[in-house]
């Protein structure tokens, strides 16, 4: 009967034009051209392939650990381990390439740890109901505790196939990548596949729209709860080992605060901490965004330690104003 | 204003300019607000330099990051107080490529290839240790002390360095370390272990401490603990920054070894040669002093920082 | 089909469900039978969501056996119980509005390509199944776009994709307009003689006797009987469910008749050109002390924004209104209330109760934001006014330090009621008081409406049973299309009048 | 027995007496408290010293966290206060003026309260989630710090303002008899008066709370304000504690810290239901940890690991999922004259 008939009519109304959900991640991307226009106008030097693609290289350990981070945070979690663990990755594959272990062992053992640590989280949030963030905090702790028990010192690695891997790859000029950067672009493009052709991946928004629907629909809840933090666990141990080919050593005090860096592009890329809504490319953006306004604080070159700090909060601030407009204007 | 480098040709020193990037550690202690300080009020445009400075704000990443964004802006000079020893190979190979010298200041890196750097200025932490422990052994031995020891943060060189130079000077002495914690470097910290120290241990005759925050807060403790700092228990610490010699002048603590920030003068006597094509020493340790009380009376009006 | 019984698909036998002290359950048995309609009555917190959650592994029963197909189960959840096609569609709609229509259909027997979702296949799929369901919605839209009673629709609309043995609806038609009523009810009668068997809770007595063959009765967490639908009058189904007669219920509803419509002079609120761009049309309405307004429409046709606008919910963009012959700007919620305006929203779950505090806070919470915080309500007087609508309004549990999550669904509206009954407005604007809420206590709530325009308050009442509205109102606002198109007196007006308004057919 | 198995400051009080315990016999000593001079000495004092500026903190991260929200800014705001009070009394000609301290102390807190305001405007009022909001502050905050104080570790000598990290009230530590007093009077004022129901119902379903009149906006705007007052006052005591104001290590993970204490005492991080004595003996057990591990004179090397197994205990024993277990152990061994007792207010609740 006519039932249906106001309701074809606002469908109509509200036209496909752009999706809602997509608004703070287009924000996020304007606003970074933007950034990059301002510094290309700004400084000399700036809009260069090799700028453009160091910021790649600076970062795809952050690209990483903001792809697993996406996932804990879509099911309304959080993971602040992820820092330790990629210190304690980095440290367990200097320490074991120290002793003599071949390349090809290290590095499944390497991204194994920061696996098991994940799987730890998940057990303690999904079957004993610890809330996230303390279990992530104390897994923090562990790692930490962890990394000063295997090796307090920095170790450099010198084992040549190693740092055969973690050398340059040519493109064309001087458009050069590592191989690191590879690896960030292959666990992003999984992570998108994950997240929007499976069936894991939509039950991760699931849970993020509200735990206990998904449960009453039927979906594991149990299961992907788990699987999200052995993700971001994973991701983690593998951001360490890239971590490891960037710096070519394992040093148990890297990566204090990097969780605060990944949760933070996670959130600037327009996923809500409270999870259910966002996207992971919106996080590689907020990596972006992040490594971005650490080059222009170099290119700037002439801010002390107190105006460095000062500048990346005004930034960041300017950054979410803008977004927030961005955002806004369409609703 | 803008940067200037001009586009890759790294011979910025045509114009009498030297463009040196220097990349900080951060600013986590009064010591190193010091250093910074003066590298900044050294390599002036007055002096001939065009520095460009970045605070890496303790992280090797963004440290990596200014380094290497001094190789494509092309400047004449780097220098960088490493945050970590280890992990630099690459990127000083890069700079090696760029053909452009690099200089290290206050701590080393842990590299193979000497050639990756030009020369390391900085003071020589074990040794700076070995003279805290030199000093104390010749004060104190044969009266069977205990000693607490105030370590930097876990794992940092100074750390490391500053106790295996105090164990090694104590060695067959009747001293001995009965506790060691660490106190992160920080005042609040160095105050909140030595209290724990106190309620641990009742016979405490001298703290060791790593540098003179943590000593600073060790004598808060000890007051408050109803006992004189110095005399009840006698304090030792490394660094000499203006309040630790005011409190080694009112007798609160009883010897400190000097670990001298201002490296600016030696920096920029360096790039210079550098720059010039000079020949310059691998290692330039930084004379450093140590005062006891009378020394610190003289010493004081005149300190800097 | 009484003739010859088939063998129970479930089997319940002495179920009991504690939620330590109350005992939800105890010792209920129930059978279900393929190919049958089996309705599940009692009043409010009876117990029937409890035997539903026991049935399906959400709750653990302390004793007592499921047993489904011949075989003794206790699942680990819906999950478990679907994957042995027991399909549930829970109380209160349980599906995810951040995620699209379709998604919400086919997750968990989704098609796939490559080992993927298959995502065109899978918006097909879920435009099938809504169409079966009368809807025509944009699979690919998300599912918080869509209204409450949308997404009911959507969520049977889940429960019937795969292969399903048993579905179990609870109370799903307590958002539906009489239109989707039919139709859910074709769909449920073809899935019948498909010889699925159906649990349905409803507390329309009209539609348990409509579409049910046989049902089974709690009361109090206890069993009452097992009925054939067609040998048990409606009288006797009320006795079994509430335990007493019917003459109290008749009473209620004969005060229930609508009162004298007062002679007002001013009106208490009067509104011109009220609209809102995207939400509804400007419109013009006066509201009169001790006059209940009813308004009338098709789901969606923009009776919620409307009572919005007129308790400041949402903002007016277009028009302006009058309290008292004042103007004002009914700018948020605090400042409609502020002239003894009160609105009960529709979405008991999303914006009505506060479920993580207790039976009593969430009774004073509209009162005490009132008065602010820095003004605490004597504990003497919070207690007394709490007991007053306990009382009043058959909450149960009758304990005041409850946790309004552990009430049951009808339950909860009621302590809704409650909040907004203890700010004594002037005008009270109630969107659906009535949903969820059981015979009695619905008979209880009219006869309170009516009571309090007889006292002097202005009521605008909105629900989607029409008879209801007619019962109650004075004045009828119909609207149609998301535009206030008539406006008749109620007195008068008869059913089909009102539907041929809200149809289209009468003059606008 | 089992109600007080059940009560939910049971596992957090244990852990507190456990390391209390743990430090006892590792130092027979540790529990006694002298007196000097009128004023109490010893470990337990030094403890609820400790304690004061994370209790401060806390608090106010108790109430920000009952709004759904967070507030990583506070370890800047310590910063912040600690710099400008210090720089304040080290710019005047006498530091010891009763009248220079007062107003050192009066323009930290004023400043302090101007940055949780404004942490209470993104959030509140532009709608930007708390923790985004607030590592703008935790970014910039310390920057300003250091600002203030050039960089260097200001130093003064103030006798007055020194009681505050040091001195003594009432024979107690001014510090503690400040933190717990402020909190005494914040948890009555929130206690009695509709304030705790208001933000709990704020916290829970922000949508409900606004229909039914309650001003959410302003409610969140004053908590991460009065967060910012406390984070303050917090960076007074600390900088008090050792007359010196270090903009980078001041209150350093000191959110995390107070985080912890608010979790550990029982409170959701999902916001809603708060409880103040839970964040109280949270603030304590991690203050006692810390000593704890001096005390026990664990190596620095596995400090964090031990953090990690006390947390991760106290946590698991109070998971719901704990409890649970443990009430039906109870139950299953549970008495018979346990049953019964159970049994008639169920039926008086079903009947009623
Ligand atoms: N999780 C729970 N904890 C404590 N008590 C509960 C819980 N769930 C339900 N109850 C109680 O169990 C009883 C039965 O509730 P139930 O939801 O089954 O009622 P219902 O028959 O579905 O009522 P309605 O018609 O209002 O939906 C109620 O008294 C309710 O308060
Ligand atoms: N049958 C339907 N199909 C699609 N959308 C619908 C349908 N019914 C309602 N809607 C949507 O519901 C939204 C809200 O409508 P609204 O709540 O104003 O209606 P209403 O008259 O109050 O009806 P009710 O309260 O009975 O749901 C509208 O945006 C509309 O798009
Ligand atoms: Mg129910
Ligand atoms: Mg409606």
């Amino acid at each position: 009967m006519t039932t249906s008939a106001p309701a074809r009519r606002t469908a109509a109304r509200i036209p496909v034009r752009l999706d809602r959900r997509y608004l703070p991640v287009l924000g996020t991307f304007v606003v970074l051209a933007l950034m990059l226009v301002v510094g290309g106008t700004r400084y000399d030097n700036f809009l260069t392939p090799a700028v453009v693609s160091n910021l790649f290289i600076n970062n795809a350990h952050l690209v990483v650990l903001a792809v697993g981070m996406t996932f804990v945070i879509l099911t309304g979690g959080i993971d602040l381990s992820v820092g330790a663990v990629l210190a304690l990755s980095t440290v367990v594959t200097a320490a074991l390439l120290q002793a003599g272990w071949p390349v090809p062992v290290v590095l499944p053992l390497a991204v194994g740890v920061g696996t098991v640590i994940g799987l730890a989280h998940g057990v303690m949030i999904h079957l004993f109901q610890v809330q996230p963030f303390v279990a992530t905090l104390a897994g923090m702790f562990f790692a930490r505790g962890l990394c000063f028990l295997i090796a307090p010192e920095s170790i450099a690695i010198g084992d040549p196939a190693f740092v055969e891997l973690a050398s340059w790859v040519q493109i064309a000029g001087q458009w050069r990548m590592t191989s690191s950067v590879l690896i960030a672009a292959i666990v992003l493009g999984v992570a998108f596949l994950a997240l929007h052709f499976t069936r894991f991946g939509r039950t991760v928004y699931a849970i993020g729209g509200g735990e206990q629907s998904a449960l009453l629909m039927g979906l594991p809840v149990a299961r992907t709860t788990v699987l999200a933090y052995v993700v971001s666990g994973t991701c983690a141990g593998l951001g360490g080992l890239l971590f490891a080919m960037y710096s070519r050593s394992g040093y148990s005090l890297t990566g204090v605060a990097m969780e605060l860096d990944a949760i933070a592009a996670v959130v600037i890329g327009g996923t809500l901490l409270t999870g259910g809504t966002g996207f992971v490319l919106g996080s590689v953006l907020g990596v972006l965004v992040l490594g971005l306004i650490q080059t222009v604080i170099t290119f700037e070159g002439t801010l002390s330690s107190w105006w460095t700090r000062i500048v990346i909060g005004v930034l960041l601030l300017v950054f979410v104003l803008l977004q927030r407009v961005l955002s806004l204007r369409r609703t | 204003g803008t940067a200037t480098g001009g586009g890759g040709q790294s011979g910025g020193a045509d114009d009498g300019v030297i463009t040196l990037g220097f990349s900080q550690v951060g600013a986590e202690s009064g010591w190193r607000a010091a250093n910074t300080k003066s590298i900044q009020d050294t390599l002036t445009a007055e002096n001939g330099f065009d520095l460009k400075f970045s605070d890496a704000q303790q992280k090797q990443e963004n440290q990596i990051q200014a380094i290497r964004s001094y190789i494509t802006q092309g400047v004449d000079v780097i220098a960088f107080s490493p945050v970590v020893e280890t992990g630099w190979d690459a990127v000083l190979e890069e700079a090696k490529a760029a053909g452009i010298p690099v200089i290290l200041t206050d701590r080393a890196v842990d590299s193979e290839d000497e050639s990756l750097y030009e020369s390391f200025i900085g003071s020589d932490f074990v040794k700076e240790g070995q003279m805290a422990g030199e000093w104390v052994v010749d004060q104190y031995d044969g009266e069977g002390y205990k000693v607490v020891e105030l370590q930097g943060t876990t794992g940092a060189a100074p750390a490391i360095d500053r106790k295996e130079g105090f164990e090694a000077a104590i060695e067959g002495s009747d001293l001995e370390i009965i506790d060691s914690q660490t106190g992160n470097f920080t005042r609040a910290e160095g105050k909140t272990v030595m209290e724990g120290f106190l309620n641990k241990h009742d016979d405490i005759d001298l703290v060791y401490a790593h540098n003179d925050d943590m000593g600073l807060g060790a004598i808060e403790a000890i007051e408050a603990a109803g006992m004189t700092p110095g005399e009840d228990i006698k304090i030792v610490t490394v660094d000499a920054v203006k309040d630790g010699m005011q409190a080694l002048v009112d007798g609160k603590i009883n010897y400190i070894v000097e670990c001298n920030p201002l490296l600016g003068p030696d920096l920029a006597e360096i790039a210079k040669k550098v720059v010039a094509g000079e020949e310059v020493e691998k290692r330039i340790v930084v004379e450093d002093q140590a005062f006891d009380q009378e020394a610190a009376k003289e010493a004081l009006p005149t300190r800097e920082y | 089909m009484t003739q010859q019984t088939p063998p129970p698909v479930v089997e319940l036998t002495g179920v009991t469900v504690e939620f330590p002290p109350v005992k939800a359950l105890d010792g209920v048995d129930l059978h279900l039978r393929p190919g049958e309609i089996h309705a599940l009555m009692g009043e409010n917190g009876a117990g029937k969501s409890t035997l539903i959650k026991a049935l399906t592994g959400v709750h653990t029963p302390t004793e007592g056996t499921v047993v489904v197909d011949g075989v003794e189960r206790r699942f680990s959840g819906p999950a478990d119980a679907r994957a042995h096609g027991v399909s549930t569609v829970y109380q209160e709609v349980n599906l995810c509005e951040n995620l699209t229509v379709a998604e919400n259909i086919m997750l968990g027997a989704e098609p796939r390509v490559l080992g993927g979702l298959h995502w065109r296949a899978m918006r097909r799929q879920a435009a099938t199944h809504l169409r079966r369901m009368g809807l025509d919605i944009d699979p690919a839209s998300s599912l918080g776009s869509h209204s409450l009673a949308v997404q009911q629709l959507v969520a049977i609309c889940r429960a019937t994709v795969g292969d399903c043995k048993v579905l179990i609806l609870d109370e799903p038609t307590s958002s539906l307009d009489t239109d989707e009523v039919e139709h859910l009810f074709t769909v449920m009668r073809s899935l019948r003689d498909d010889g699925v068997a159906i649990l349905f809770v409803s507390h329309f007595l009209d539609q348990v006797y409509e579409v049910s063959d046989r049902m089974t009765v709690l009361r109090n967490g206890r069993l009452v009987g097992e009925y054939v639908t067609a040998d048990l009058p409606a009288a006797e189904l009320v006795q079994h469910m509430i335990g007493r007669s019917m003459d109290v219920l008749e009473a209620a509803e004969e005060v229930a008749e609508r009162t004298e419509r007062p002679a007002g002079a001013t009106p208490l609120l009067q509104v011109l050109g009220l609209g809102r761009k995207g939400s509804i049309q400007p419109f013009d309405l006066d509201l009169y002390e001790g006059e209940v307004v009813g308004l009338a429409g098709l789901l969606g046709s923009g009776r919620t924004e409307l009572a919005r606008l007129l308790t400041g919910a949402d903002r007016a963009d277009t028009g302006q209104a009058r309290v008292a012959g004042r103007p004002t700007r009914l700018r948020n919620p605090r400042t409609a209330m502020g002239h003894g305006i009160a609105y009960t929203s529709e979405d008991r779950k999303g914006e009505g109760v506060v479920d993580g505090l207790t039976v009593r806070e969430n009774i004073v919470l509209a009162l005490q934001a009132e008065r602010g915080w820095m003004r605490p309500l004597p504990r003497r007087q919070v207690d007394e006014i709490v007991a007053r609508y306990i009382e009043q309004l058959g909450i149960r549990p009758a304990d005041p330090e409850a946790l309004l999550r552990n009430l049951s669904g009808g339950n909860q509206q009621k302590v809704l009621l409650a909040r907004w009954l203890a700010t004594a407005p002037r005008l009270l604007v109630l969107d659906e008081p009535t949903r969820g809420i059981d015979v009695g206590a619905k008979a209880e709530i009219q006869k309170l409406v009516a009571d309090l325009a007889a006292g002097g308050m202005s009521v605008v009442f909105i629900s989607a049973e029409l008879e209801e509205v007619l019962r109650l109102s004075h004045r009828i606002a119909v609207l149609r299309d998301r535009r206030k198109v008539a406006e008749i007196d109620g007195e008068g007006a008869s059913t089909a009048q009102v539907v041929d308004l809200i149809a289209g057919g009468g003059a606008a | 027995m089992r109600d007080v198995l059940r009560h939910h400051l049971f596992w957090p009080v244990a852990a507190l007496v456990a390391l209390l315990v743990a430090n006892t016999v590792a130092r027979p000593g540790f529990l006694a408290i002298t007196v000097r001079d009128g004023h109490l000495f010893g470990a337990p004092i030094d403890i609820l010293r400790t304690t004061a500026p994370l209790l401060l903190v806390a608090l106010g991260m108790t109430l920000v966290i009952a709004t759904r929200g967070i507030d990583l800014s506070v370890g800047a705001v310590v910063a912040v206060s600690g710099a400008v009070a210090l720089s304040q009394l080290a710019a005047a000609p006498d530091p010891a003026a009763p009248g220079t301290v007062l107003r050192a102390i009066g323009l930290a807190l004023v400043l302090c309260l101007v940055l949780g305001v404004w942490n209470g405007f993104l959030v509140s009022v532009l709608g930007i989630q708390p923790i985004i909001a607030t590592l703008i502050l935790m970014t910039a905050g310390r920057g300003v710090a250091m600002l203030i104080t050039g960089g260097m570790i200001t130093t003064v000598t103030s006798a007055p303002f020194k009681v505050l990290g040091s001195g003594f009230w009432l024979g107690l530590p001014a510090a503690a008899v400040l933190a717990f007093g402020v909190f005494a009077a914040v948890a009555y004022v929130v206690r009695r008066t509709a304030l705790g129901m208001l933000l709990e119902a704020t916290g829970i379903n922000p949508a409900a709370s606004r229909l039914s009149g309650v001003r959410s906006r302003t409610l969140t705007w004053t908590v991460y304000a009065a967060s910012g007052l406390f984070a303050g006052l917090a960076g007074l005591l600390i900088s008090a504690d050792t007359m010196a104001a270090d903009a980078n290590n001041a209150g350093l993970f000191i959110e995390l810290d107070a985080i912890l204490a608010v979790v550990i005492g029982g409170t959701a991080l999902s916001g809603g239901k708060f409880n103040l004595s839970g964040t109280l003996v949270g603030a304590l057990v991690i203050a006692t940890l810390e000593r704890t591990v001096t005390v026990l004179g664990i190596s620095p090397l596995v400090t964090p690991l031990f953090m990690a197994l006390v947390v991760i205990a106290v946590t698991l024993l109070q998971s719901p999922r704990m409890r649970e277990r443990f009430t039906a152990v109870r139950r299953r061994t549970g008495t018979g004259a346990q049953r019964p007792a159970a049994r008639p207010d169920s039926t008086e609740v079903t009947a009623g």
